[in-house]
């Protein structure tokens, strides 16, 4: 026996004893006394933001007393708190309307999740050894303050790096403030499924660099061109929403929903017809569909205006988008966009959606602007069952792309010497081909604010965790989901359970650490008075009518979980005078010879995972996907013809290859995708990311090629061909036994 | 209690013992005081038809019928009478069938027990007192005799369960002084 | 008659101590990881983790053996109350919820700075306080966790039952003693009379 | 008039998106049995998603179809249950009394849906995931069979409110998680002894099904199916 | 053929009870080294929860319950086999009823562990009894466990006592031969037998009415049994011909088992000049007919399935026959129909190796049968989302074995403690069995008047 168990052992015989005496205090942890006076059992609901997705719906937390281990003051004990113990909707949020996806209520699961970094660390072992070692936040700040100070001083202050999540609000002012202080250093916003190609189009198309804001709720006919838009894509709560309003929320009307897809998608499994599209060729279809309209006279070519004008032979009636010259290229017959085409036209209001997969080919945007041209032609943008843009309440200006900026620290045309890491995995969410791993290992210091250990913040020199969403100060200005003016705010649902800082509370105490300019241009101590002042402003512009002073009204805005105008406050397309250039569609372009890489690779946005940032919630692991019932891992869909043509089983390890790299997954046969297209679900494949998801299946963004969306600098994620290859027996965990409701010959488990 | 004073004859076979039994009936002996002791039972002599009467065959119904009174009775009332019937929405808390199965049940266990009540009662089992009996019944051999034999016939009992074929005759429990 | 093959016994022995050994361990494996759950447990809202985080509590539990609790301080019900204090003074939220609250060391020190403080229990109070911690308080009552109970204080005050039904005469106890069982019969016989309801679900769920 | 809770589940408005599961682990305590208990199929979901594939590339369609406990009126769970653990309430749930259960398993074995599931072991929350646990509702134990309650301590919780104000219950006003949650507002719950409920209304409606009611086992859950588009025709 | 007295009879049948060889202790020590692993097991389980048997969702019943069906199952050679016998008063009987009777009490009250061990909360099993506790609740007369429990327990008294009551004197007779301690406790378990006609009267009153009773509950045991299955929704098991499907599966599994045990008896405990070729012939041909039976019954249910083409029930059709359970259904069809019916039809095959080796293949086949019934129907029920597989784990092989040692291992004790063959009945049969079955009896000499 070793000491070690021989210890264990008398620990049990001691702990047996001690057990004797359940009853006695003596053996128990100490208990602080309870900061807020909580009567127990009874719930509170207080609101809150929800900061998974862009949506940015607004929350209900439930709030009970509970007793929680937590650290005061350097001592363990018990603190009788008030805990979130479940996430809803707030039912007044213009948005999500009391209504939630599953993302967001398992966004609990941060708060309270085992592996989050409970105070400051400081990097002691090699970079990316994971070794830290746990620190003041005094000394922490001041650290990062030298840092920063050390460039001011040097002037090198254009060697800041910024890398987060696209934020919004005072955070994202706070932030910019920051950054403009140090010289052209605008944040990295980085997300994988980013919407700067749908954007780019809108501003192009409407005037109005903003995402599309859907009224499904009145349409009566919807064209979507693989947009997932019930599941991941854009404010998916309120499109849901609105969905369930088109399908039997107005009697005796039944909105019909057309989905134009490679693979069936959560959406596309809701649709009255879904179609087959070749990758890349969405716009085409489009333009097929308004060439069939302007052909048959069903609307007038004029009436889509300045979106209209920018697309090349708009006005000729787009001869080259007849029906039958497209269909070989796009794989849908020729009568059915005839037949689509005139059902639209018949039914007023119809929209079209293009997004997800559709917008991420090198043609994304012409194709985004083709649907915004349908859009206009159909006479649908900014009327009720159409698409709106609600004002914004403040402007927003993008930096680089993560791939500039790392080519540029890569090919060493510009040094970073200080990274600043906000809510976003750079490691995780690009391609290898992007070189990010080797740009940050060029980075003298990296700082990172993240609540855990994931793959970027394992190269990070200093950890300074943020609160968990619901234990920090929150605002927000959601740009789509409601054609309301929104600007949400949120107090925190709760005290901090760990040693945590708000990330503004300490860009503001970083501010006034090094003084001079920046001190003056964030004149708040703290986050929320940051917010505060926001609100004072809103309240002379909008709010004069709710509320008697700019307390009342920032009183009001917390307890309700923000301010919103009563009515939607759509503003019409306003596109800057005639297009500047016209734009010529043309066919998406493909990394990997079609030879050598046969299938399209397509990669997806979780409905659980998301782009892989909830990965280490339990809570998401263990649900089933809606559509392939994994839990737990991550899969490859293939077609059960290639399946067959490969002497491929349902569960077999593949090996998928890229011209950029490869991976190995499970293959899962799926009825519902395109015989030579290979889907594969964004989010599993961390190597670091808390013990749920660290060393969990494999990343499909690690193989994407590096091509961009033309016209942008979004990654075309979806324009990779891959080969494949059987390489031995994975393993799958399915929730589902069989794929078909009533034949058994189908049984894969 | 001691043994009772005895005298009893051997017998090697169920027609010795058929004629020893005769013997001692012609004797005069009352059937009452004669004991009679096999290794295995012996159906058609006469040395075995006595006590053949048992209400057994009676006893083994009726236990049946109070088993299964007792098993309808447990079904019913745990159900419904006591101490409260549980509520089960409508849905019946006792239904014929399940009942039925229950009182069927105890019906049966009644029968065996009534039937096991009854032979272990009737015939004194389990009784470890001393008593007569010799080892050489599980040999094979048949015993008959007479309890309680008063001293004068002791000799002619002797002779007549001889005469019958007895292998052994042995006298037990009797006080020399006598 | 032979002898028992030589080692027969022996083989037997050895099996049987294998055997032994084997479901020793896995115990003892089960009870270390049980241990540390135990802990997690006392340390955090009891009521609400799985039941039977040992053998040894298991065994407890099945033949109803409850350990009584020891207070930290003898607090004495009885002179609070002989002093004109309501139960509902202290134990907030009983008649609006679910559970009533047992006052933090704040509360107690909101009278205590005044009052009585040279007592020995308030002294030892006040060093509570300027620890800054609170007062373990132990429970006295309570279900089981198995027992999957989720009672309710407030309707039964609202129904009018007096608090000493369930917990004896608080005016006659100092320390709070489990002066009533609060078993299953108890419960339902209440509800008979009253003609609440005894569906199952009306308290387990 | 005791009330009588029942469900309307819209196939029509149902995308699939799962936020029920999530609501329903979240509310009602649902371990999460980890990687390799689930592989052994014993992650546990009160209420799931089913998803059917119909027909061949290109012409697939895809059905989903939330299955939840569906509170039979003639359950097969209740008679089979030796303890009464299983049982029909007052209000015509099929009530699981935890405490009560020996876990013979027979009840899902007797569910023709499945939707009843085991604690094969104690449920573990690494710490501090139990601080999420909700107190209103019991956490089970090793050995013990659990299922859908409809949110029964949502509904308890409903009437306790209702009868401390003194007035009735309000239709709508009790929601189960699942309902709650629901983005597209696909599932209704309410009293179908009040005729007047949008649960009773729905569940008279021409789409109206009930999940395997050949079995006889008169579910209080109703299917709304899919509808088609019509709108050729009205055109 | 020997002839043999009563007293060599005495002699033969009494030799297994004194003295313990060296293979007899070393094979009871096997035996219980497995048994004794199977308890550790259980207690593990018991201990750490279900999961650590191969249980899922939906397969909620695996090996455990299997088991309890094919125990008791099993438990139909003694008791019903017997009691018919001896109400038709088959006189070849006497030497097999005891040896059948005891395969019964064990195999019942390992059959009746079942439901215990495969219990998520097994301490608590006590709730099935009807005892006035102060929750103040009963257990539910509407579950087919609780007739389980009623039918089994009262079975299971009816075939102790049935088992018992012959076994008196045959004490009383092992107390006569015995010395020292053992003599004092055979004397205890002789309850003072003396063999007088009133005795021997009302004992054999006694196993006849016995006899009536229990053919009744032994037949309701195993049809409530079939109604744990057929009671509820699944498909395949709500079905009306289980309850005589089982039973007649019930006296099957009962008859080989009992050859079994008798065939092993024979060679180990030397009887071969009881356990003639005519109970092996006798039962051999009842074998036969139980086969056909069995064969039968499930063409029945196999045929009406298929012409019934239900969506419910035809995925378990299919499973069983071509699909992932289909060769163990095969393997069945063998061990239970095709391999013994050759064996058991033709005269020469019908010899003792024969009828073993057929009964061998029937327990084994009737085992598959039972776990035939209950895992393809609890994976592939109505909603194919739900369809699922299962695997037993360690745990649950270790008991299953354990269960299979241990009856072996209580037989081995059994016969080392009781003659194995009703000594008395033996000697009673001996003036009435035709002279196939004889064991001719040298008649003595009358002695000297």
């Amino acid at each position: 026996m070793q000491r070690r168990d021989f210890l264990k052992i008398s620990a049990v015989a001691g702990a047996t004893a001690a057990l004797e005496g359940c009853g006695n205090p003596d053996h128990q942890l100490i208990r602080f006394v309870p900061e807020e006076d909580l009567i127990p059992g009874i719930a509170t609901w207080k609101p809150s933001i929800c900061t998974l997705c862009p949506a940015g719906c607004g929350l209900l937390v439930r709030v009970m007393q509970g007793e929680a281990e937590v650290v005061r003051e350097g001592r363990l004990g018990l603190l009788k708190m008030g805990l979130a113990k479940k996430l809803e909707g707030n039912p007044a949020h213009p948005i999500n309307q009391g209504k939630l996806c599953p993302r967001g209520q398992a966004g609990l699961q941060v708060t309270y999740h085992p592996d989050r970094i409970q105070g400051p660390l400081a990097r002691v072992g090699p970079r990316g050894s994971g070794q830290f070692r746990e620190m003041t936040w005094e000394s922490a700040t001041r650290q990062l303050a030298s840092q920063l100070a050390d460039l001011q001083e040097s002037g090198q202050e254009g060697s800041l790096a910024l890398i987060t999540s696209p934020l919004r609000g005072q955070k994202r002012a706070i932030l910019d403030a920051f950054a403009n202080h140090f010289k052209k250093s605008l944040p990295v916003e980085l997300a994988f499924f980013d919407d700067s190609t749908i954007r780019a189009a809108n501003l192009a198309s409407f005037g109005h660099a903003l995402p599309l804001t859907l009224d499904l709720g009145q349409s009566n006919y919807v064209v979507s061109f693989g947009a997932d838009f019930l599941g991941t894509w854009n404010s998916p709560v309120a499109q849901a929403i609105g969905f369930g309003r088109m399908r039997t929320g107005r009697p005796g009307e039944r909105a019909k929903f057309v989905q134009f897809e490679q693979r069936i998608s959560q959406t596309g499994a809701s649709a009255d017809e879904w179609i087959p599209v070749q990758p890349g060729t969405e716009g085409a279809v489009a333009l097929g569909l308004a060439h069939v309209m302007l052909a048959e006279n069903l609307r007038p070519a004029a009436g889509a205006g300045h979106a209209g004008l920018l697309l090349e032979g708009w006005s000729e009636g787009l001869p080259d988008y007849a029906p039958e010259k497209i269909a070989a290229q796009t794989g849908v017959k020729a009568e059915t966009i005839v037949r689509i085409a005139r059902e639209a036209a018949a039914h007023d209001p119809a929209v079209a959606i293009l997004g997800g997969a559709a917008a991420a080919h090198t043609n994304g945007l012409v194709g985004a602007l083709a649907a915004n041209a349908l859009n206009a032609l159909l006479g649908s943008v900014g009327k009720p069952g159409g698409i709106l843009f609600p004002p914004l309440l403040a402007a927003k200006e993008s930096g680089i792309s993560l791939e500039i900026l790392a080519s540029q620290i890569n090919s060493r045309a510009a040094a970073a010497k200080v990274l600043l890491v906000y809510n976003a995995d750079p490691v995780f969410s690009a391609p290898a081909a992007w070189g990010v791993r080797a740009a940050l290992d060029k980075i003298p210091f990296i700082a990172s604010f993240s609540s855990f250990l994931d793959e970027t913040t394992m190269l990070a020199d200093l950890i300074l965790p943020d609160h968990s969403p619901l234990e920090s100060w929150l605002d927000d200005a959601p740009p789509s989901g409601s054609a309301r003016t929104i600007r949400s705010v949120a107090p925190p649902a709760m005290h901090p359970l760990h040693n945590t800082r708000s990330m503004p509370d300490v860009l503001l105490d970083l501010a006034h650490q090094l003084g001079g300019d920046l001190a003056s241009t964030l004149p708040w101590k703290t986050y929320d008075e940051a917010i505060e002042a926001s609100f004072a402003a809103l309240y002379k512009e909008k709010g004069t009518k709710i509320a008697k002073d700019a307390d009342e009204f920032w009183q009001k805005a917390q307890d309700q979980g923000g301010w919103w105008s009563t009515e939607p406050e759509s503003v019409p397309a306003s596109p800057a005078g005639a297009p500047s250039g016209v734009v010529k569609p043309r066919a998406p372009e493909f990394a990997g010879d079609p030879n050598d890489y046969p299938f399209h690779f397509l990669p997806f946005a979780s409905q659980l995972l998301y782009d892989g940032s909830l990965a280490h919630l339990p809570w998401m692991q263990e649900a089933p996907d809606p559509l392939s019932t994994v839990m737990w891992g991550t899969w490859v869909e293939v077609n059960p013809r290639t399946a067959r043509k490969l002497s491929l089983q349902p569960g077999d390890l593949v090996e998928v290859t890229s011209p950029h790299g490869k991976l190995e997954a499970p293959a899962l046969v799926n009825p519902g995708i395109a015989p030579d297209v290979i889907a594969m679900p964004v989010g599993q494949g961390h190597q670091n990311f808390t013990r749920y998801a660290s060393g969990r299946g494999a990343n499909p963004i690690s193989i994407l090629s590096p091509l961009t969306v033309e016209g942008t600098q979004s990654l075309a994620w979806a324009a990779t061909r891959v080969k494949l290859s059987v390489v031995g027996r994975g393993k799958l965990i399915l929730f589902g036994g069989s794929l078909t409701e009533v034949s058994p010959e189908l049984e894969h488990r | 209690m001691p043994i009772p004073p005895a005298i009893y004859g051997l017998f090697p076979d169920p027609d010795s013992a058929e004629r020893g039994m005769n013997a001692l009936n012609r004797a005069g002996i009352s059937p009452r005081r004669i004991v009679v002791m096999s290794a295995e039972p012996f159906d058609g002599y006469s040395f075995t038809q006595m006590d053949e009467r048992t209400p057994m065959p009676w006893l083994a119904p009726m236990g049946g019928l109070v088993g299964g009174i007792l098993g309808f009775l447990l079904a019913r009332l745990t159900q419904e009478a006591y101490p409260y019937p549980l509520i089960t929405g409508g849905m019946p808390l006792l239904a014929a069938w399940p009942t039925g199965i229950i009182t069927y049940e105890c019906t049966m266990l009644g029968a065996v027990l009534a039937t096991v009540a009854t032979l272990l009662i009737s015939t004194k089992l389990p009784n470890w007192k001393p008593k007569l009996y010799d080892p050489e019944v599980s040999h094979g051999k048949i015993l008959i005799g007479v309890l309680d034999p008063s001293d004068a016939a002791r000799p002619e009992i002797e002779n007549r369960l001889r005469g019958a074929g007895a292998e052994k005759v042995k006298i037990i429990g009797v006080s020399p002084a006598s | 008659m032979s002898r028992p093959a030589p080692g027969s016994s022996l083989y037997l022995s050895v099996v049987i101590a294998i055997g032994v050994a084997a479901l020793g361990l896995a115990i003892l494996e089960r009870a270390l990881s049980a241990e540390a759950m135990s802990a997690a447990e006392e340390e955090s809202s009891g009521a609400f983790t799985p039941a039977h985080p040992t053998l040894y509590d298991a065994v407890r539990e099945f033949f109803e053996i409850r350990s009584k609790p020891v207070q930290p301080i003898a607090y004495t019900h009885k002179v609070h109350l002989a002093n004109g204090m309501q139960c509902t003074d202290c134990h907030v939220g009983v008649d609006q919820g679910p559970d009533a609250r047992i006052p933090s060391v704040n509360f107690c020190m909101t009278c205590h700075q005044v009052i009585a403080t040279q007592q020995p229990e308030i002294k030892k109070l006040a060093a509570y306080k300027a620890r800054g911690e609170d007062v373990p308080w132990q429970r006295v009552y309570g279900f089981e966790r198995s027992a999957h109970v989720k009672f309710n204080h407030a309707p039964h005050i609202r129904a009018g039952v007096d608090c000493s039904v369930c917990h004896g005469d608080m005016r006659q106890q100092t320390v709070a003693e489990r002066k009533v069982d609060h078993t299953m019969g108890f419960c339902v016989s209440c509800h008979q009379q009253k003609n609440a309801s005894v569906d199952c679900v009306t308290c387990h769920f | 008039m005791a009330h009588r809770w029942g469900m309307v589940i819209d196939l029509d408005r149902c995308t699939g998106c799962e936020a029920c599961v999530v609501a329903c682990r979240a509310e009602n305590n649902i371990a999460t049995v980890g990687e390799e208990q689930a592989g052994l199929s014993r992650a546990k979901h009160w209420i799931r998603v089913e998803r059917y594939y119909e027909g061949e590339f290109p012409d697939v369609k895809v059905k989903f179809q939330p299955v939840l406990c569906q509170q039979c009126d003639a359950a097969p769970c209740e008679t089979v249950c030796p303890t009464f653990a299983s049982y029909h309430t007052g209000e015509g749930l099929n009530g699981q009394i935890y405490n009560r259960c020996i876990g013979t398993r027979y009840c899902a074995n007797a569910c023709p849906y499945e939707v009843r599931f085991f604690n094969f072991f104690n449920p573990v929350w690494d710490k501090p995931l139990h601080l999420q646990l909700n107190p209103d509702v019991s956490v089970r134990t090793v050995g013990v069979m659990e299922k859908c309650t409809f949110c029964v301590q949502r509904i308890k919780a409903g009437e306790i409110q209702a009868e401390a104000e003194k007035r009735e219950l309000k239709d709508g006003e009790i929601r189960p998680a699942c309902v709650q949650s629901c983005p597209p507002e696909a599932m209704v719950f309410g009293d179908l002894n009040d005729a007047e409920s949008r649960a009773s209304r729905l569940a008279n409606s021409r789409r109206r099904t009930k999940l395997l009611a050949e079995l006889g086992t008169r579910p209080k859950v109703t299917y709304l199916q899919r509808d088609s588009w019509h709108g050729d025709e009205n055109a | 053929m020997a002839t043999k007295t009563p007293e060599q009879i005495n002699d033969d049948l009494l030799r297994p009870l004194s003295g313990i060889s060296g293979r007899y202790a070393l094979s009871a020590a096997l035996l219980a080294g497995v048994a004794v692993a199977a308890f550790c097991a259980f207690f593990y389980q018991a201990y750490t929860g279900l999961g650590v048997s191969g249980l899922r969702w939906p397969v909620f019943w695996g090996f455990y319950i299997t088991n309890f069906v094919f125990w008791i199952g099993l438990s139909h050679a003694g008791t019903l086999i017997s009691a018919i016998l001896r109400l038709s008063n088959a006189t070849w009987r006497r030497p097999v009823t005891r040896c059948a009777e005891v395969i019964t009490v064990f195999a019942l009250s390992i059959g009746a562990m079942f439901p215990i061990i495969h219990l998520g909360r097994p301490w608590l099993a006590f709730w099935l009894f009807p005892y006035p506790s102060e929750r103040r609740i009963w257990p539910n007369i509407h579950s087919p466990l609780l007739w389980d429990f009623f039918a089994i327990n009262t079975y299971l008294i009816a075939s102790v006592t049935f088992l018992l009551l012959p076994i008196i004197p045959d004490m009383a007779l092992v107390r006569d031969r015995a010395a020292g301690l053992r003599k004092k406790i055979y004397r205890a378990l002789a309850l003072g037998w003396t063999g007088t006609p009133k005795q021997w009267h009302r004992l054999e009153t006694a196993m006849h009415v016995m006899a009536i009773v229990v053919i009744p509950v032994a037949v309701s045991v195993h049809s409530i049994v079939s109604w744990d299955f057929a009671m509820a929704p699944v498909p395949m098991w709500h079905s009306t011909i289980f309850a005589p499907y089982f039973v007649c599966g019930a006296i099957f599994s009962g008859i080989a088992a009992l050859l079994l045990a008798m065939a092993l008896l024979r060679k180990f405990l030397h009887l071969e000049e009881y356990l003639l070729p005519i109970h092996f012939e006798n039962l051999g041909k009842l074998l036969l007919v139980m086969s056909v039976l069995w064969f039968y019954f499930i063409f029945a249910e196999r045929l009406t399935t298929w012409y019934g083409n239900s969506v419910g029930e035809m995925p378990v059709f299919w499973a069983t026959q071509h699909g992932s359970y289909a060769p163990l259904f095969w393997t069945m069809m063998f061990c239970n129909f095709l391999i013994p019916v050759p064996i058991l039809a033709i005269r020469k095959l019908r010899s003792i190796t024969g009828t073993a080796i057929a009964s061998f293949t029937i327990v084994i086949g009737m085992w598959l049968e039972r776990f035939l019934i209950i895992v393809p129907s609890l994976s592939h029920k109505y909603l194919t989302y739900s369809w699922g597989t299962y695997r037993p784990t360690w745990v649950e092989i270790t008991i299953t074995a354990g269960t299979f040692s241990g009856l072996a291992l209580l037989y081995m004790i059994f016969s080392k403690v009781v003659p194995i063959i009703s000594i008395w009945e033996l000697k009673v049969g001996l003036r009435q069995v035709p002279h196939s079955a004889r064991i001719i009896v040298e008649p003595k000499e009358v002695g000297a008047d």
